[in-house]
């Protein structure tokens, strides 16, 4: 079964303003799961990182393309979507600060099931797919120290996935009264 | 006459018969070249389906051929087997059968008397419309129909496919009180049905009469229901195993029933009217009494119309027969008797509410059954009211198609045509081959 | 296993010797003054309790042999016994017909000329009855069934009316069934609780005894000779003998704690092969109490009765919600049954609820027995040494009331939907004890026609309350489709509600989940009310859709205020949708700060409640700070209907709010 | 099959009852609501022996007032109005048992907002769904000598194998209260309490000692639906389960008990007295499969256990009549000779010519359009 929350996260600046002011912190701050490694792995990888400022409304990343980053969340919210045939795109989940956006930048066959779509002034710190392949490829300690949390990421989102499937809310069946 | 000279009847579905049929005529210049009933219900193959069945189980599948006579199966199957295996069962048990059969007739008569057959004579499509403006009549028939269902319910469990008849006996016999709790009903049954003889003796039957050959079992002591000889107008006098020396069944092509003829190929008549007119004399004295105030045995005899007499006066009888079953009940210490089967050719007939129902089995040595044949009423009566049809429908032909139609339907009704009995009913057609 | 035997010499002292042919005697003594007498007798091969007018019914010559699956009347041997009439150990069915009818008119429903909805308990006038032929293991049923029925904080009218004015004439065994294990219960065969009169009967009468003044009445109307001692002394020798046949240790002393120690042992798989959950061992346990309403009306609907019927956990509608059964499989019933029996009964009652009759095996059609069933779940662990059972003594009998189970009357005073299926009824009533009701608890709502539903309050003003309800089913959606005005029946408040209180002086976190926020919204008006008392509020909110989300205009006017933090996600929703999607524990992650500090209100679905919980307890909060409440099929609301147990516990009365700490294990076992 | 009510039974119970649901509400508050349209009733049949419809004339005590609160446009056994649609409620009764009635059964679908199939024909078959196509040719040959006069289908199927299906009411026949429950619940909007539970409940309700334990007579209640009443071990045999299969109905475990009993009639108590013979109990394993080979035999739990232990009679590939019919191509009799006819006016001495156009199959219910 696809995992209904794969994301990449292809940075799509089309349409990018200059980076934003907007919003409750500071353009560029600390980056979440990046900033908890050890010295020597974050020195390593934010040396790579990217930042980018995405306006509400903005898709940076779109279904079926090939991940060309993976993104973290510094600020703002992001909603991943699926485009379901006759029904249009459905939102089946939505990202906020310290998540990651676009695994599948490091994971075969490094391409996009789902969209992603800036809901507020969403900062993100982007890694580039290739770079960061040959990074954890040639580099065990930030390979053993990066990839944890980012599995923890995916594996909360197989959970939650599950839970939705289940669709707990909903009024199953005739009830006894 | 009005219509020119070709007309085509068709009466699709026949209505307020139990099962499922139609009427065809084809006519030409007033004369009659085809008159059939037309029977479309599906088969379903009864006399296959007990091949392989022990015969308490025969019972149980026997009574599905018909929701409205189950007991009629019930005791034809039973009676058979026990014919063949010798099994002598308590007096109170052959007592306890006849009351069960009264039972099924009263609820059966009542049923087709008040709802199925009394619109027809007073011009209403239902009893639901009857009862609007004579309600007490309907409710009188309910009441009546309701006495027999209590009667089957306290016997059987259910007025529909009863489950205690048993060869050797019932399953369970009921204590003398239950019985006794009855007895208001049945007594007022009893005074409905000698008020429903002359309700139903004044209604207007068309004038309509032939000479039928007429069939049903006669006893020397007992009104016909489970025991007795198998006689005719003609002269039959058979052992009722023995019904088909004298009749046999044909197919049809327009029909999914089997037909029966006598053994010159002719039609014969089953039902109330053949019952009251070879064994009267059998009748109770209330019910004698009631039928000597109408009147009609004659036209009994000789107007297919006048059934509904003979059944009211049949309502009497068993009535009346079920009080005194119910009043001379003792209960036996065991409701069954031990028996052991044995191979053979097992058959009986009984009446039916609406006739002979003859029953023949071929029992294996492993005591199943092997080969069955059943042959119901309607099956039997079909070619009756082929007959019948062919007889009267030229005088019903300058009447308007919908008086037409209705007469020939009332026609049919009057034989109170049992269709999932006989494939185990009504679509008029009247065909115009002009 | 060590059971105290009862010598009883002192009751023997008395005694009194009734010959045979003058049982009918005692048929007309205790038939005085119009009281109806029951006893055993011969019917449809079977012994079954009929009406008595004298001895002449009783199973005279008969005897009642049994094995698992089998009880099959034989003649006595000819021999000076055979005339004997109770030499039998156990009937088809014990007297619990007569104490506790397998149906009962429960309520009368009518709805007015004017409208107006009116619910009366209906309850039987007390009628003399005496029981003749009961049993030791029939009266230590009937203590249990006392302490069920009339022990508890509710009374049942109907068994407290019918326990009122009752004679009972027990027999001690002369014989043991292969299925008796009452000396192994503790519960017989000797005579010593709950019986007027007390018969050992000996070839050519009775050794009679009275341990009440009702029964030496009896003795003194019938005016016998003392028995004999060598009598006495016969009928002593002859219930010892019972007991020795039957011996002890029949199942494991510590049934109790090896079910609750293998609730997953591959055993129960293994009965449901065999067991086919048709009911039967429920049905005719002297101690099971379970019961279900059924609703009956005329085609108009205006008025209808409410039938109480022997209902059983074999069933799969017994633990029906809306969603589906909670004990879908037949091993979840069959286990839910035999830990009733030997485990929760202990926590519920102080009793066991199996009192050794054996009837449940017997009267098995595929003949499962209990007893080899408990020690192979037993195994080969040792039993530890035996603690004595408790005594199943009858308690004194309350005086019958109808209280626990009366409905006042409440009006629709404004209809508001919610969602495309769920409205919130504003009622008004001046029932003090539901306005004076607590978050959580719950009413039971009833028009005429329509099964009676468990609702929560939503929400508590002055002068009534309001109930929030989805149409899940006929009588919810009746119920959300009635307009201003309509009259309906309200019975409560029930259960154990939210401890608000817990969470004074701490964070509160409330998290809901669809219709989940209705329960939960007087915890959020009382914790408003007194917004000082409590730290940090954080209020967590899940919902299907967008469109299904409840109580909208309130929840935004939360969400602007700046003492409450209230974060709303949906599973799924289209792209006008700008909020949050995904499963409502991943808001948690977001908000810094909860922790030991906090107390946690959680419902929604049990899923969603576990998993809820495991998040905050990883973030600290303490299992008994964080609450939840449960949804269970209930019938009655008070703890006498049985459907709503899970595990020990009556969800209904012991609940439906409970904290995590308690429910323990239980909140995650599937089929409990 | 396994459910008394269906999904969205209960949004077709509601949408036949303007006269029901949102009526009842209103009569909560406004008293009786008088201007609402009764729902339209048909009653159409298709394979069966027409016991469930006339179980609606069974119920005495209530039939009129059913007539009053429901608009019968179509009842072929009781009146002769006529409608072949639409219909707010069609009871049907009997199986699909030919190409026709799959037909009339897709259109009268399209006719009716709430579909309740009465009765073990309609509901799993009948009697006749035990055949299976293999046998059903020779069934045919065995019964008509012409068998190409009469069409069937080679199986006979539940009407839900056919169409969607709202509600049933199972048994052979109904039972009465249910149906009345069953109308009852359609005037009021309320559920139908159609328990799906063993006979067993209401056998101990009732005070009917177990057939199984106390005479050793096979017995399916525990696996059977309750809603009869327990008639058959109240009247002292073991039931055979007219009302189908209950929810988890443990047909294995119940017949590994039957044959175990049959090979051991002492139980497990060894000094017990054997059994009086009794020919309903069963004599081996052949004899328990046939047990379930009855009314609702072809339901998937009884099947199963006739298939598993070798029960299924053994359905004729051969010629099964005690006395075959013969084969008539002449047309229809007239009184003949033995009855001279003197009907007023008469057809003259002139018999009719023969037909030889075969039986046209089944019509549609209710007038043609």
């Amino acid at each position: 079964m696809p995992s209904a929350h794969r994301a990449s996260s292809a940075a799509a600046p089309a349409g990018d303003g200059p980076p934003s002011a907007a919003g409750d912190g500071p353009p560029s701050g600390p980056v979440p799961i990046i900033d908890a490694l050890p010295p020597g792995p974050r020195a390593r990888l934010a040396a790579r990182i990217v930042r980018r400022e995405i306006e509400p409304g903005t898709t940076f990343m779109h279904e079926g393309d090939v991940t060309s980053s993976l993104a973290i969340i510094v600020r703002g919210r992001v909603a991943l979507r699926l485009r379901v045939p006759e029904r249009g795109p459905v939102t089946i989940l939505t990202l906020e600060a310290g998540d990651i956006v676009g695994w599948s930048a490091i994971v075969a066959p490094y391409r996009a099931t789902t969209s992603a779509t800036a809901l507020e002034p969403t900062e993100l710190a982007t890694l580039d797919a290739v770079d960061l392949r040959e990074l954890l490829a040639s580099d065990t300690e930030v390979a053993a120290r990066f990839l944890p949390p980012v599995m923890e990421s995916v594996a909360a989102r197989v959970a939650a996935t599950r839970d939705q499937l289940l669709d707990l809310f909903r009024g199953a069946g005739v009830d006894a009264w | 006459m009005g219509h020119g000279g070709d007309l085509r009847f068709q009466v699709e579905n026949l209505t307020r018969v139990e099962g499922e049929g139609s009427l065809h005529l084809r006519v030409r210049d007033g004369i009659v070249e085809e008159a059939r009933l037309e029977i479309f219900e599906a088969p379903r193959y009864f006399e296959a389906l007990v091949v392989g069945r022990t015969p308490d189980e025969v019972i149980d599948i026997v009574a599905r051929i018909c929701g409205i006579c189950p007991v009629a199966y019930q005791m034809s199957a039973v009676h058979a087997f026990e014919d063949l295996f010798a099994v002598q069962v308590h007096p109170q048990v052959r007592a306890l059968r006849r009351l069960l059969y009264c039972a099924e007739w009263i609820e059966s008569h009542a049923l087709h008397i008040y709802l199925l057959h009394a619109p027809d004579f007073l011009g209403y499509p239902s009893a639901v419309e009857l009862a609007r403006d004579h309600r007490e009549l309907v409710d009188d028939g309910l009441r009546l129909k309701k006495a027999g269902n209590d009667l089957l319910t306290a016997l059987g469990g259910r007025p529909i496919h009863p489950v205690s008849v048993r060869v050797g006996g019932f399953s369970r016999m009921p204590a003398k009180a239950e019985l006794a709790a009855l007895r208001p009903s049945l007594a007022e049954a009893l005074r409905l049905s000698i008020a429903t003889v002359d309700i139903v003796t004044g209604l207007a039957a068309p004038a309509f009469e032939r000479e039928p050959r007429l069939v049903s079992l006669r006893h020397p002591t007992e009104y016909p229901l489970n025991d007795g000889r198998i006689v005719s107008t003609d002269g039959v006098d058979l052992r009722p195993s023995d019904w088909d020396e004298a009749f046999h069944e044909v197919q049809v092509p327009w029909s999914n029933a089997l037909q029966s003829r006598a053994g010159d190929g002719l039609p014969y008549l089953l039902g109330p009217s053949a019952r009251v007119v070879l064994a009267g004399e059998q009748l109770h004295p209330l019910a004698q009494a009631a039928l000597a105030r109408t009147g009609a045995l004659e036209s009994i005899r000789r107007n297919p119309y006048r059934s509904i007499v003979a059944r009211a006066v049949e309502l009497v009888h068993v009535s009346a027969e079920a009080l005194d079953i119910v009043d001379g009940y003792v209960k036996p210490d065991a409701p069954m008797v031990p028996w052991t089967a044995r191979p053979g050719v097992a058959a009986w007939a009984t009446e039916a509410p609406r006739g002979l129902l003859f029953h023949r089995y071929v029992v294996g040595d492993d005591g199943k059954v092997a080969a069955a044949t059943i042959v119901p009423p309607t099956s039997q009566n079909q070619a009756a009211i082929e007959a019948d049809l062919a007889t009267f429908a030229p005088a019903v032909l300058d009447l308007p198609m919908g008086e037409a139609t209705h007469r020939l339907e009332q026609l049919i009704r009057s034989y109170d045509p049992c269709i999932s009995c006989a494939t185990h009913f009504l679509d008029l057609s009247v065909e115009d081959a002009g | 296993m060590v059971v105290a035997t009862q010598p009883h010499a002192a009751a023997v002292a008395g005694s009194r010797f009734l010959p045979r042919e003058r049982f009918d005697d005692l048929v007309a003594v205790l038939a005085g003054g119009g009281r109806r007498v029951v006893g055993p007798t011969v019917a449809d091969g079977a012994i079954v309790f009929a009406d008595l007018t004298d001895g002449t019914a009783l199973p005279a010559g008969w005897t009642l042999r049994t094995s698992p699956g089998r009880a099959r009347l034989e003649r006595l041997p000819e021999g000076p016994g055979s005339a004997r009439t109770f030499q039998y150990a156990v009937s088809g069915e014990g007297i619990k017909r007569f104490t506790f009818p397998s149906r009962v008119d429960a309520l009368a429903m009518e709805t007015d000329a004017d409208g107006t909805v009116r619910v009366r308990v209906e309850a039987p006038p007390p009628e003399p009855l005496a029981i003749v032929g009961a049993r030791a293991c029939d009266l230590a049923a009937l203590a249990v069934h006392d302490g069920v029925l009339v022990g508890g904080p509710a009374v049942d009218p109907d068994y407290a009316a019918r326990r009122r004015d009752l004679v009972i004439v027990a027999v001690e065994c002369a014989v043991a069934g292969s299925t008796c294990f009452c000396a192994t219960m503790g519960t017989g065969p000797e005579v010593t609780t709950g019986a007027d009169l007390v018969l050992a009967e000996l070839d050519d009468g009775f050794v009679a005894r009275a341990p009440t003044p009702a029964g030496e009445r009896v003795l003194a109307a019938l005016d016998l000779a003392p028995a004999l001692e060598e009598q006495s002394m016969r009928a002593l020798a002859q219930v010892a003998t019972t007991r020795a046949v039957m011996g002890t240790g029949a199942v494991p002393a510590n049934s109790r704690s090896v079910l609750m120690a293998n609730l997953d042992h591959p055993r129960w798989d293994a009965i449901a092969e065999r067991c086919i959950a048709c009911a039967n061992c429920t049905l005719v346990c002297p101690t099971c109490f379970c019961t279900g309403l059924e609703v009956t009306s005329g085609f108009d609907g205006r008025a209808s009765g409410a039938t109480r019927a022997w209902d059983s956990c074999f069933t799969e509608g017994f633990a029906q919600v809306a969603g589906g059964s909670f004990r879908p499989r037949p091993r979840d019933r069959y286990r839910q049954w035999l830990t009733h029996k030997f485990a929760t009964w202990w926590d519920q009652f102080g009793t066991s609820g199996c009192i050794g009759c054996g009837r449940c095996i017997a009267w098995c059609p595929v003949g499962i027995d209990v007893r080899a069933e408990l020690n192979a779940i037993a195994g080969d662990v040792p039993p530890p040494a035996a603690a004595p059972l408790p005594r199943h003594d009858i308690v004194a009998q309350p005086a019958i009331s109808t209280e626990a189970l009366e409905f006042s009357r409440a009006t629709v005073v404004s209809v508001t939907p919610e969602t495309a299926d769920t409205a919130t009824l504003r009622l008004a009533t001046d029932d003090a004890r539901i306005l004076a009701g607590q978050p959580g608890q719950f009413l039971m709502v009833g028009v005429p026609a329509f099964a009676i539903p468990p609702i929560s309050i939503s929400r508590f003003h002055p002068d009534g309350i309001e109930l929030t309800i989805r149409a899940a089913g006929a009588a919810t959606s009746f119920l959300t489709k009635l307009r201003k005005g309509a009259s309906l029946g309200v019975r409560g408040p029930l259960g154990r509600g939210w401890p608000v209180d817990d969470a004074i002086g701490r964070d509160v976190v409330i998290v809901a989940g669809g219709i989940g926020l209705a329960p939960l919204r007087p915890v959020i008006d009382a914790v408003l009310r007194d917004r000082a008392r409590f730290k940090d509020v954080r209020i967590y909110l899940g919902a299907r859709t967008p469109r299904e989300r409840l109580f909208v205009d309130e929840v935004d006017a939360l969400a602007a205020r700046d003492d409450v933090l209230v974060r709303t996600t949906v599973d799924r929703a289209g792209p006008e949708w700008l909020g949050r999607v995904g499963i409502v524990t991943q808001l948690f992650k977001t908000v810094q700060g909860t922790g030991a500090d906090a107390t946690a209100f959680i419902c929604g679905p049990e899923r969603m409640m576990a998993a809820t919980a495991d998040v905050l307890g990883d973030l600290g909060v303490p299992r008994d700070h964080i609450w939840v409440t449960l949804e269970r099929h209930m019938e009655c609301g008070v703890g006498l209907c049985g459907h709503c147990q899970l595990g020990s516990r009556f969800v209904c009365r012991d609940g439906p709010v409970f904290s995590v700490a308690e429910l323990g294990a239980d909140l995650r076992r599937e089929g409990l | 099959m396994d459910v008394a009510m269906r999904d969205g039974a209960a949004a077709g119970v509601a949408a036949v009852g303007p006269a029901a649901q949102s009526g009842a509400a209103a009569n909560h508050v406004t008293g009786r609501s008088s201007a609402v349209r009764r729902p339209r009733v048909g009653v159409v049949k298709f394979a069966s022996c027409d016991g469930c419809q006339l179980t609606i004339l069974d119920v005495e005590d209530h039939l009129l007032e059913i007539a009053e609160r429901f608009e019968i446009v179509e009842f072929a056994e009781a009146t002769s109005r006529r409608s072949s649609g639409p219909f707010d409620v069609l009871l049907v009764e009997g199986s699909i048992s030919t190409p026709e009635q799959a037909v009339e059964i897709a259109r009268l679908r399209a006719e009716a907002k709430l579909l309740v199939v009465i009765g073990a024909c309609a509901t799993a078959g009948g009697i006749q769904a035990l055949r299976t196509a293999a046998e059903h040719e020779a069934f045919r040959t065995a019964v008509y000598p012409v068998p190409a006069f009469v069409d069937s289908l080679a199986t006979a199927r539940p009407v839900a194998d056919v169409v969607h299906v709202d509600a049933e009411l199972r048994g052979c026949p109904i039972a009465p209260e249910q149906l009345v429950e069953l109308l009852v619940s359609l005037t009021t909007g309320r559920r139908p309490q159609l328990p799906d539970q063993a006979v067993c409940l209401e056998c101990k309700r009732r005070g009917v000692p177990c057939v199984v334990v106390a005479r050793g007579l096979p017995c399916l209640g525990p696996v059977t639906r309750t809603g009869c009443g327990a008639i058959c071990p109240r009247f002292g045999r073991g039931c055979y389960g007219c009302f189908g299969p209950r929810e988890q109905a443990n047909t294995a475990g119940l017949s590994a008990a039957f044959v175990w009993q049959a090979a051991n009639p002492l139980g497990e108590d060894a000094a017990g007295q054997p059994p009086a013979p009794d020919p309903a109990r069963p004599a081996g394993p052949v004899d328990v499969g046939r047990l379930f080979a009855g009314f609702t035999g072809a339901t998937a739990p009884f099947r199963a256990a006739t298939d598993a232990l070798g029960g299924r009679p053994l359905m004729p590939l051969r010629p099964t009549l005690a006395s075959p019919p013969e084969t008539l191509r002449e047309g229809p009799p007239s009184w003949g000779p033995a009855g001279t006819a003197s009907a007023v006016p008469g057809p003259g001495d002139g018999a009719p010519r023969p037909a030889t156009t075969p039986a046209k199959s089944r019509r549609s219910h209710g007038p043609r359009r």
